[in-house]
């Protein structure tokens, strides 16, 4: 049987390690993830990593490998897709209309409003583009408190620190501590993409049948039962 | 050497970092002194719970830390509530947030040092206080103060260097806001999150690298001139 | 001022027992290395908390393990002159010196610095620190820490033991006017008999942890079972005495009466009636059968022979009685042979008055 | 309490953290003594970059210090590549290379509790032995070291500690491959990344508590009989 | 074996400037409290490096500023004996006292551990931490430590300061032995007359870092330069001299020779011919202008005053030639003037046997 590397960003734990499992059971092949942030595991595939597939948060560090001809460009595929909803704590779980001009603003108050880190963390770059479009970022630059990742975003808005947070559906639908109070226009935001690919240097024969079986329907369910959609 | 030029955020971040820094080595060195002579000296139960309690910082992942500040400490917290209601202290989204994550963080490196330098003390010279009129107070303000100087000095030099590079515990705790909580460390990892920050990675590294080392220097200047009137009799 | 002690402690394999008690003046401790003479200051000094015992200065429990009352060192203020002189190296020695003022009660805050920095000879040393002194330098400045510290009880653990003869004869007046002039107890260890004798009102003689001997510096000093702690060269006899009024013929002599025998020594200054102890070590005596003539020693009595001892290194302790004092001679076997000495036997005894020098 | 119960992997995890930490901790032990007596005796040129060096890990955030030993220590990187031509090491995305991250990032804790150490020993000690003919070496093995030992041993115990708690350098560095270089932090880590991951967190994170903790017992034990032996004369 | 030490060096507002040499035996540096003995004997080590000078030990050029050579102090094998105890806190007594073995030369590693530790009196104490020992114990440790690891030179700063008299007694005749029966040389720091007269083949008297006098131990002991070092107790001669052949009447007593003068001392078990220094203090020699009769003393001779010196303190020390060596006497100014004592006049000198008791 044959091992596989793969080098996964780390939100995409819970439901890849579930896929992993039936890949196993259907082909006795064993996948092993390292979950990391995708910028730490992009360097480390550029400095020669052992991994045989690589999945990213964002297409901005598969670009990267991509330009440096890390990965096998052909291999490349969109895998999933998720949504950016706005959340609220247990006192602020009136539904919002998320619209060009809604005023966040005022919703946030004096508090601040929680996201990744809008410069570096992937939800967060994505936040910030959708906010810019609706037209409300001037307006709420001040109130954002930008985490280390969504999670810790998620965090925030969940202990009441914030009372409003920009995250992913995935995050948001597995925590009963905050409540989805909106979901941003598909349109507002470019396109949120975990992209993957073989590296190139892998070596294993699995790695293409293992990019074929995650984006089969079989794994699908899997993926959706955690939020994601499966991009074809 | 273009990338070498600051930007206005950057120099914010620099001086935020340290007011942080500065802060938190100072505020924590009294706790550090006090828990040290509790822990070289003290004899009680559960001492080694608070010996736990102190290095717990280094030994939990930097997030697992800042999430527990965040549950004690964050406005809904029970000691973050208590001291918001009682002396009007926030700690939540506010660079004092910051710097206690960095006190906390830097606390086991203190205590360790200045421990280090309390067993040291030769307790003869302690004796030799008290049957001159000294109270245990006096004592330890007129002789074994003095006498920790040094390991007092490498303390606060590693809680100092510490806060300049934490950067989990706070952005966990605090998040990142420019100029309130992004701290010259938050403002590098995230240059080190976007393709392309490297540059500017390395341009806030070289920046903290040489307030450090200044910092360091003065440290071991002070450290030998204390140490030069401390020499063993 | 009396001071009472008695305690019981253990360490290791070492057990300490011992009880004493003094008034004002000062009370030697006395004994062989390791006879526990540091233990029992540390004791007094509330440095080492003993397994049981009491110590009460004039009324003043300051400890009694059997109500278990304990007056911590500061609290006590016995100053204390360690073995090692324990100096604070983060301190002038000017700062050392002065350290215990900042807690001696307000009235008492010596205009003494002066005096004592001259008396021990370290106007010198006063901006240096304590680092890179001298053996001798350190004690100095050890004893008068402790002096300065307004005592209300000194204890001082061979102070002089690193100082040179000359430096010694300098502070030991001090002390003694000290001892003269105060009302502070002083706890003195030394190995030194003529520290002993000049300076000790009560010797309290340790062995092994226990009090063998202890009483007047006289008797104990004088006791032959001493022999052994004393060392042979100062075994003798040490005699109480009062300085006389009438100086007799000579303004350079002081005359000193002890019973009906007077003494005629180098001039001491201090006034008629004052008592003052003699140590007249057996080997400064000498024994004549018929009273000398033309000799340079001043002291000629005589006697009649109490008690011959039993050789040893080919010397024996002869004791005289002089006027009612008991006064030891020691003469070689040789000697005693060929002057017939024997017990009863009248005879003169030759001491010299430099002998008897302070 | 079923959530207490721990998988295979986790098992896998808490194995390698031991051995990542006690490898790092004595790996480091030899080359921490060496710089702080470097530090605390030597008089040579360069003496503040040494130090500036030792204490560079504690300074950086985690992430730029795994950078830079993938950057060096990587299969490409010049070291790397040196080590595994010449003595066939390889560090990059090995338990090995994990060790090395801990290492280095506790390694200012260490050299600082040594030298505090050194500096508190009494030289003419160490004359005394010389005069009785003991050469250079000699008085180090025989006096010295024995004396630091309260030193190396809390020196030992951070280094271990912050092994246990490093994740930062680590995951960067050699990435989170479970089984190679999965430690018990950054399975933690992987934890709080995902949703419901906290019970997951609390579990390692109480086995991590808990490891660390038998550790310092062990380590107050060792240098509470050590010191008794070295009270001062 | 010969020393040669030459070094001067500044330490702050103290110069030390000092020269001497010696053969075998006992070289006794004598000097007040912060005169430079230490750092002499520091430097003679090698754990300080003189800012010039140089230090031969039998063509063995130790040290040399000149040609900047400098042999590192565990290649010297200088066994010291410092003022502080410096006992190894990590090591049992035992350890303590066998550390220098490991690096002594193979040859030498000595059988006579039983016999020192049996000497010094520590064999209770060899499994104890040196930690809680008494101050005279660390300092007898010390010393065994420094014997056992069999040194080319033996360098002593006031060993036997902390310690009684009766334990000075048995070490004093080991130290003797050492020095009449092994070419170990021995500098030996010591305020004590009489350690250093017993000791001593020479003294070198330091005053503020410089020589005032150096020389044969008798020459420079009698000098009356350095009774304000010496202490007014101690001054006197020290006359050297040999044991004669024949012991005259009395196996108890041993005759030695001076010149022509035979003194009777008691017992001494060396054989005949062996030089011998005998410190006869001022103060215990007596003056008679006739020959005294049926004295206890054994040792009367006659002699002539050659100067009378001047009065201090109401004595007067009077140098009588007696058969070619020198007696100091000091009598009261009382008697002086009693016995007219002039220059030139022929007089009888009375000393104890007993007061010269080794
Ligand atoms: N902690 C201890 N454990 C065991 N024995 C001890 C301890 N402390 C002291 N001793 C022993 O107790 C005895 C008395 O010690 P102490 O210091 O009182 O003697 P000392 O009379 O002052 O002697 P010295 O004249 O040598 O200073 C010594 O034999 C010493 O070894
Ligand atoms: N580093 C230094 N700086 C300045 N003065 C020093 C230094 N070290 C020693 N001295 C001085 O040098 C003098 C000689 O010191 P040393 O220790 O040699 O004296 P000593 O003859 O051994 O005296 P003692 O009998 O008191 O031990 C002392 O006055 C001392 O204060
Ligand atoms: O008085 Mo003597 O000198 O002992 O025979
Ligand atoms: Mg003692
Ligand atoms: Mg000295």
């Amino acid at each position: 049987e044959d091992k596989i590397t793969v080098f996964a960003a780390a939100s995409l734990k819970n439901a890849l390690d579930m896929v992993n499992a039936e890949w196993q059971k259907e082909t006795g092949n064993e996948a092993i993830v390292s979950y990391a942030a995708s910028s730490a595991l992009a360097k480390q595939v550029e400095a020669g990593a052992p991994a045989d597939v690589f999945i990213s948060a964002d297409q901005a560090w598969m670009d990267y490998l991509a330009e440096s001809r890390r990965i096998r460009q052909d291999s490349r595929a969109n895998l999933l897709g998720n949504q950016l909803v706005l959340v609220g704590a247990s006192d602020n779980m009136a539904a919002v209309n998320i619209r060009q001009g809604f005023d966040l603003a005022t919703l946030v108050g004096d508090g601040k409003l929680a996201m990744g880190a809008v410069d570096s963390v992937p939800a967060g770059k994505y936040g910030k583009a959708a906010l810019e479009k609706l037209g409300v970022w001037s307006s709420v630059e001040a109130k954002i408190a930008g985490a280390e990742n969504v999670r810790a975003a998620l965090l925030l808005v969940s202990r009441g620190e914030a009372p409003y947070g920009i995250v992913y559906r995935t995050d948001a639908i597995a925590d009963p501590g905050v409540r989805i109070v909106g979901t941003f226009p598909e349109d507002s935001h470019p396109a949120i993409v975990y992209p993957i690919a073989v590296t190139a240097d892998s070596k294993s024969p699995a790695a293409a049948a293992y990019i074929a079986f995650i984006r089969s329907d079989a794994a699908a369910a899997l993926f959706e039962a955690q939020g994601f959609t499966l991009l074809k | 050497m273009d990338w070498l030029v600051l930007s206005d955020a950057e120099w914010t971040a620099i001086r935020l970092s340290l007011r942080v820094s500065s802060v938190a080595m100072l505020v924590s060195l009294p706790f550090g002194i006090a828990v040290a002579m509790l822990l070289a000296r003290g004899r009680f139960w559960g001492k080694s719970i608070v010996n736990g309690l102190v290095h717990l910082p280094l030994i939990l992942p930097p997030v697992v830390t800042g999430y527990l500040l965040l549950m004690l400490f964050g406005r809904r917290g029970p000691i973050g509530s208590f001291l918001e209601e009682t002396i009007g202290l926030v700690l939540s989204f506010r660079w004092t947030g910051a710097a206690l994550a960095c006190a906390i963080m830097g606390f086991p490196l203190m205590v360790r040092s200045i421990r280090l330098s309390i067993e040291a003390v030769d307790r003869k010279l302690e004796q030799a206080a008290s049957t001159l009129g000294a109270g245990p107070i006096w004592v330890f303000l007129t002789i074994t103060l003095p006498l920790i100087i040094p390991g007092a000095i490498a303390g606060m030099i590693l809680s100092f260097a510490k806060a300049m590079g934490e950067f989990g515990a706070t952005i966990t705790f605090v998040s990142n806001i420019p100029g309130e909580t992004q701290t010259l460390s938050a403002a590098i990892y995230t240059f080190t999150q976007v393709p392309g920050g490297d540059a500017g990675a390395m341009r806030l590294t070289i920046v903290s690298i040489v307030i450090s080392m200044a910092a360091l220097m003065v440290s071991e200047v002070l450290a030998g001139m204390a140490a030069r009137r401390v020499e063993r009799t | 001022m009396t001071l009472e002690v008695q305690t019981t402690h253990r360490l290791g394999g070492f057990s300490l027992d011992a009880a004493f008690s003094s008034d004002r003046g000062v009370t030697a401790l006395f004994g062989k290395s390791g006879s526990g003479k540091t233990t029992l200051i540390n004791i007094i000094a509330g440095l080492l908390s003993p397994d049981s015992g009491r110590i009460v200065l004039d009324g003043d429990i300051i400890m009694d393990s059997g109500n278990r009352s304990f007056t911590p060192p500061h609290q006590r203020r016995f100053g204390s002159v360690f073995q090692e002189a324990r100096l604070f190296p983060h301190l002038s020695v000017r700062h050392n010196l002065t350290y215990g003022r900042w807690f001696a009660p307000a009235n008492q805050t010596g205009q003494d610095f002066d005096r004592i920095v001259d008396l021990l000879g370290i106007e010198a040393l006063l901006e240096r620190a304590p680092t890179n002194l001298s053996g001798g330098e350190k004690q100095r400045i050890a004893i008068g820490r402790a002096l300065l510290s307004s005592p209300r009880l000194l204890l001082m653990d061979e102070p002089l033991a690193a100082l040179d003869e000359a430096r010694k004869a300098e502070i030991l007046p001090y002390l003694e006017r000290l001892r003269d002039e105060t009302d502070i107890p002083i706890v003195y260890v030394s190995h030194s008999v003529a520290e002993v004798t000049r300076l000790a009102n009560r010797v309290v003689a340790l062995e092994d942890g226990r009090v063998s001997a202890s009483g007047d510096a006289a008797t104990v000093l004088s006791l032959s079972a001493l022999t052994s702690m004393i060392g042979r060269r100062e075994a003798g006899c040490v005699i109480e005495a009062n300085i006389e009024p009438d100086a007799g013929d000579d303004p350079r002599l002081t005359v000193i009466r002890a019973g009906e025998t007077l003494f005629r020594v180098p001039k001491v200054s201090l006034p008629a009636g004052h008592a003052i102890r003699l140590h007249i070590a057996a080997r400064d005596v000498l024994l004549a059968i018929s009273a000398p003539q033309g000799l340079s020693a001043l002291n000629i009595f005589e006697g009649r022979i109490l008690e011959i001892g039993a050789e040893a290194q080919g010397a024996i302790d002869v004791r005289v009685d002089c006027g009612g004092n008991t006064i030891v001679s020691r003469v070689t076997a040789h000697s005693a042979e060929r002057l017939a000495l024997q017990a009863g036997m009248p005879i003169h005894v030759v001491i010299k008055s430099v002998a008897l020098e302070q």
